[in-house]
């Protein structure tokens, strides 16, 4: 009984729990931001750590550290309180991503319902931040950040309706497991290998537009409204909006690992045990990084789009294809 | 395609120089005009320095005693010395034109930052 | 038409022709406004350019200098109007050809008055009230302690 | 714990870049100090668009009288500790304008300066000197 | 419709998309611009002014930081204003070592604009891509002049530093390499779906517009209005040149694009045939003493038509001294198309028009309350009763 308890806290606060997962979602920043620069021919940043890898801890340690100033105009009691538990629903998301086995710390039978709702919420939390602060540019980022909300929710969830219909289930752990074994004895049968490719570019553009990066960054546009809902934040406020974005960019590929590419699964050997959990997390986190590359090659090559474009993009071509194609894939009786 | 173009800069060594701790392929051509070197052994004082500058910034300081004493021979009748305030100097080089006696150059060695104004000053 | 057949035709009107060091003919009109020769060379369809309009203070008198180009056959003709030292008055050419912004600058820089142009001030705040300060008698202590 | 801190502000130097009526020079060439040939990013240097997050007001140019309340106004935006660095001559004392009565003569009569970097305007790599610079001073305790 | 539908901000002084502290101030009904006005002024230096109490020796170097990006136009063209005065013959290796500084000067500016449209447009990567090739121009050009920006290259009656063997080679070098390059640049530009899609239409200023307006240079180019100085009133070295002057109907930012491209393999172009055909002989031609005469002298900045009057009266110190830079003729047209557009294109539209605002201020001012600016277009706008901004936070 103890030792259960002790095993949870430590899962949940240091292994695979919040300090992992905070680590993880730094090293993503650091890794996107890396990778941004060497398609862009720099070296980008070097110098906070071995390879400038403890990069996004120093900026969320310098920012945290700076003084907060809350404006006049803001909602003093939203303003204030709302940052410090704007990460914590992204965190609770992450539980249920399974990263070292085949289930998550937290698992339940609908999963996929807990997870969209925690999309929701955190465009939500969005919303509210840039309407609290008060100031006009805040309040175009959040109204952008809105828009991008209602237009790519229907993707979204579409997108992910594929491997859940593959797998008859809702819970992680059955998605994952219907996509283990081989095609041909070579191919392995992830989703998105196969008719789930589309979804899976469906899921890589929501996700674009979910994570705020370019071409879908107008509610951050810095050259237009100059930081979106961001703005008036500074001091431990901004700390904690850059933690939950880095976290937010773990979340949505960590969701697209498990949705698309199979999650942890690839060849085992025969190991087992603590041996498999480890060799579970290196495939996992192999996969991971791919996703980060494909999605930062996809937003550094191309540029921001207007908010119109984006409404019209989603709502013309993205809502349209995503809905034939569920059908499509409903008929054909989930291949 | 910039994606192909994107793909190959990825595996490219990037083309970054670590400066300050490596210089190499960067630009500091013999033309440069950076800081100042006056070498006040040779300077005779003529003022033609301080009266072509455009900004204003190369003052004619009176020499003290002990400089007075050290004048050498060929600088028997210099009386002032010209300083240069580095913080407003625009770098355009009419001060190294002017100078009849070539004591006054720029050279192409950049001139380093500094909190302190006083620090930004050549000549003394 | 050619700009400067238009400005043979109406000779009389001209007082005086000089040229610049740079070649072109700068005619002083008598009139104390060019509004009626824009007027022309408009109507006959010049494809007139307004290289820019430069404020002059002569201590007699404020000379308005409007630079001229045309763009078909390439000539170019600077056009000067005297004004009262003391009340600049001439009529605008801003609803003609793109000057309104260089006649607000022509006004908060000199206290010339172009009739019909709104604008009275492009690069100096509203509530300026340091004078005209490209004037040959502007002097900063007047209008400043520092 | 206060060593870490000033590590991770040596390591995250983000600046707001400000034009206080410079001719542009010392703009292009702050800007062409985080391309790649000289990538400040190294540094963990970025540019940021509002006064709210960044610990260093880069000012160019010697304040015009317009742009006084801006650049005081920009300043008291921005949250403790707060540098300013001035790149240019304009900035620090006023340069070729100095002395122009439409100018205050640099950005010391607006707001506290803690580093200069000379130069009309200076190279990158000056501006990548005076980004190392602030490091070492940073370093030094503050 | 009702008044609280509308929204009034300012964009500037200080802004992450205006490298130059100027205000835009935009009314916008949910995202969409109904009224755009632009309030000039915040670089104001009284460069004029100034230079009524400068001998022309050094009003050159004052002449010189009007502009950081168009510096070289805005010397060389003072310096042949007074030269016109002086009345002396510029030897002729000195005009064609003037065009060659000139045009790369256009073509390091044209590469900046390039990039500062793509970082407007939240295309980051190339806006890297593109500064990185123009590192090859500066070098150029700091090896020839001996400075990135501000290069002093220019005296009244020359220039001051001459093509040695070594740089001419060094130049070749880099213009060889810049060539593959360019083409690269030009590839992506006008291929990239997005850029296109940010561009094409947007901020169209049509043919009417312009010529009434006045715009210059590329602007007027992009509109349909064929006029280039170089062609049409040949200064310097341009006359013996062979190059073609481009010219697009369209009026909107795809088209500044291309056209800005186009002009880039043109300056190529003249600058391999000054190199190859540069003169021999002296590079200047001293002149001294008091001066008396005025003059224009007009060339055409990478921007546009560059306009300096100088009048001097028996004096070394100019009487009075105009500037006329090409983005005070632009501005006006590029204010006025902002309207119907969305809060997404300002920063486009103002940037096409490669907006050099420290040029267009270089005017006196002095200013004791920036709490009120004066209303550039649109007076009708103060009669919209509007909450004013609480708290400028920009």
């Amino acid at each position: 009984m103890i030792s259960d308890i002790a095993l949870f806290l430590f899962q949940s606060i240091v292994f695979p729990g919040v300090f992992f997962i905070v680590t993880l979602a730094f090293g993503s920043n650091w890794m996107y931001r890396k990778i941004y620069a060497r398609l862009q021919r720099r070296v980008g940043p070097d110098s906070a750590g071995k390879y400038g890898f403890m990069q996004g801890f120093a900026d969320f340690l310098k920012t945290a550290s700076k003084e907060e100033i809350v404006p006049r105009s803001a909602n003093q009691v939203i303003f204030r309180v709302l940052p410090i538990i704007a990460p914590v629903p992204i965190i609770v998301g992450i539980f249920f991503i399974p990263m070292m086995g085949l289930r998550g710390m937290i698992s339940s039978p609908g999963d996929i319902y807990a997870i969209v709702f925690i999309l929701t919420i955190v465009t939500a939390i969005e919303i509210v931040l840039g309407w609290s602060s008060g100031s006009k540019y805040s309040l175009i980022g959040a109204s952008r950040s809105g828009m991008q909300l209602v237009s790519f929710g229907i993707p979204l969830i579409f997108s992910m309706l594929y491997p859940i219909i593959r797998a008859g289930s809702f819970n992680l752990m059955d998605i994952v497991l219907a996509q283990d074994g081989t095609n041909f004895g070579f191919l392995p049968r992830w989703n998105v290998l196969g008719l789930g490719v589309i979804a899976f570019v469906l899921f890589l553009i929501s996700a674009l537009a979910e994570l705020e990066k370019p071409p879908f960054d107008t509610p951050e546009a810095e050259t237009e409204i100059a930081g979106g809902w961001t703005l008036e934040y500074s001091g431990r406020s901004y700390a904690y909006i850059l933690l939950m974005e880095d976290l937010k960019m773990v979340f949505v590929i960590s969701i697209g690992v498990v949705l698309f590419l199979g999650g942890p699964l690839g060849p085992t050997f025969g190991i087992s045990g603590w041996g498999l959990a480890l060799l579970y997390f290196v495939y996992f986190s192999l996969k991971y990084f791919m996703v980060l590359i494909i999605l930062t090659i996809i937003s550094s090559g191309l540029a921001r789009l207007k908010i119109r474009q984006i409404v019209f993009g989603s709502w013309s071509f993205l809502t349209p294809i995503s809905i034939v194609f569920i059908i499509l894939v409903m008929v054909l009786g989930g291949v | 395609m910039l994606i192909i173009e994107l793909i190959k800069n990825l595996f490219r060594r990037p083309e970054t120089v670590k400066y300050p701790y490596e210089t190499e392929g960067l630009n500091f051509p013999e033309r440069l005009r950076a800081l100042h070197i006056i070498d006040q052994e040779s300077c005779i004082g003529c003022r033609k320095c301080a009266r072509a500058c455009p900004a204003y910034v190369i003052e004619m300081v009176p020499l003290t005693e002990d400089e007075l004493e050290a004048r050498t021979e060929k600088i028997k009748k210099k009386k002032v010395k010209p300083v240069i305030d580095l913080t407003a100097c625009i770098f355009c080089g009419v001060c190294e034109d002017v100078c009849p006696t070539d004591c006054l150059n720029l050279t192409n060695h950049i001139v380093l930052p500094s909190g302190d104004k006083e620090e930004l000053e050549v000549g003394d | 038409m050619e700009v400067v057949e238009m400005l043979e035709i109406q000779k009389d009107k001209i007082e005086e022709e000089n040229k610049l060091s740079s070649g072109e003919r700068l005619v002083v009109l008598k009139d104390k406004s060019c509004r009626a020769l824009v007027e022309k060379w408009l109507g006959n369809g010049v494809d007139l350019h307004l290289c820019s309009v430069v404020g002059i203070d002569n201590e007699d008198a404020i000379q308005v200098l409007y630079y001229f180009m045309d763009r078909k056959d390439n000539t170019t003709v600077a056009v000067a109007v005297n004004l009262d030292h003391e009340k600049p008055v001439t009529d605008t050419i801003g609803d003609l050809i793109g000057s309104s912004v260089y006649e607000g600058e022509a006004t908060e820089m000199f206290g010339i008055e172009f009739t019909g142009n709104e604008i009275a001030r492009v690069f100096l705040p509203e509530n300026w009230v340091g004078g005209y300060p490209l004037r040959k008698s502007w002097k900063k202590e007047d209008y400043f302690d520092e | 714990m206060k060593s870490i801190t000033n590590w991770s502000r040596q390591k995250s130097l983000w600046l707001l870049h400000m034009n206080t009526g410079s001719c542009n020079g010392c703009d292009i060439e702050i800007l062409a100090a985080l391309t790649a040939r000289l990538d400040a990013e190294r540094f963990g240097v970025k540019l940021v668009g509002s006064p709210r997050h960044a610990d260093v007001l880069v000012c160019t140019g010697p304040v015009t009288i317009k742009m006084m309340d801006a650049v005081k106004k920009t300043y008291a935006q921005m949250p403790e500790p707060k540098f300013v660095v001035v790149v240019g001559s304009c900035g620090s004392t006023g340069g070729v304008f100095r002395g122009g009565y439409n100018i205050y003569d640099g950005v010391e009569k607006a707001i506290p300066v803690d580093l200069y970097i000379p130069g009309c305007p200076p190279k990158p790599e000056a501006v990548i000197m005076g980004v190392a610079k602030l490091i070492e001073k940073l370093n030094g305790g503050s | 419709m009702s008044k609280r539908d509308y929204t009034e901000f300012n964009l500037g002084p200080q802004h992450p998309a205006l490298k130059e502290p100027e205000t835009f101030r935009v009314v916008v009904e949910g995202e969409r611009i109904v009224k755009a006005e632009a309030i000039l002024g915040h670089t104001h230096r009284g460069i004029e002014k100034v230079a009524e109490q400068r001998d022309y020796n050094k009003a050159l170097y004052l002449a010189e930081r009007i502009c950081g990006i168009c510096s070289f136009a805005h010397n060389a063209n003072f310096a042949r204003a007074v030269e016109f005065v002086a009345d002396v013959e510029v030897p002729e290796r000195a005009q064609y070592l003037r065009v060659l500084v000139a045009e790369l000067e256009r073509l390091h500016s044209h590469m900046l604009w390039l990039g500062v449209l793509a970082h407007e447009i939240g295309f980051d990567t190339f806006y890297f891509l593109v500064w990185n090739d123009r590192e090859l121009v500066m070098d150029a050009l700091e090896t020839l002049t001996g400075n990135r920006v501000n290069y002093g290259m220019n005296d009244i009656g020359g220039v001051r530093a001459d093509l040695t063997p070594d740089i001419k080679g060094l130049l070749m070098r880099k213009l060889d390499e810049l060539g593959p390059r360019l083409e690269k640049i030009k590839e992506i530009a006008l291929k990239n779906k997005t850029v296109i899609s940010r561009t094409k239409g947007v901020g169209v200023i049509s043919n009417e517009l312009a010529r009434k307006t006045c715009v210059t240079g590329p602007t007027a180019r992009s509109s349909g209005i064929n006029w280039d100085l170089r062609r049409d009133q040949p200064y310097f070295a341009y006359g013996d040149l062979d190059f073609d002057v481009k010219v697009s109907t369209d009026g909107d930012v795809y088209s500044k694009i291309t056209l800005r491209i186009e002009e880039l393999f043109e300056s190529m172009r003249i600058i391999q045939q000054v190199l190859e055909h540069l003169p021999e002989g002296r590079i200047k031609t001293d002149v001294r003493g008091k001066l008396d005469g005025s003059a224009v002298s007009r060339i055409e900045a990478p921007r546009g038509e560059n306009f300096h009057y100088v009048d001097f009266r028996n004096s070394k110190e100019p009487y009075r001294m105009k500037v006329r830079a090409p983005t005070y003729a632009n501005v006006v047209s590029s204010v006025e198309v902002l309207v119907g557009h969305y809060i997404s294109d300002i920063p486009v539209i103002v940037a096409a028009n490669d907006p050099c605002f420290s040029c267009t201020d270089r005017t006196l001012v002095i200013d004791r309350d920036t709490e009120r600016y004066q209303i550039l277009t649109a007076k009708e706008l103060r009669k919209l009763s509007i909450e004013t901004t609480k708290e400028e936070i920009m």
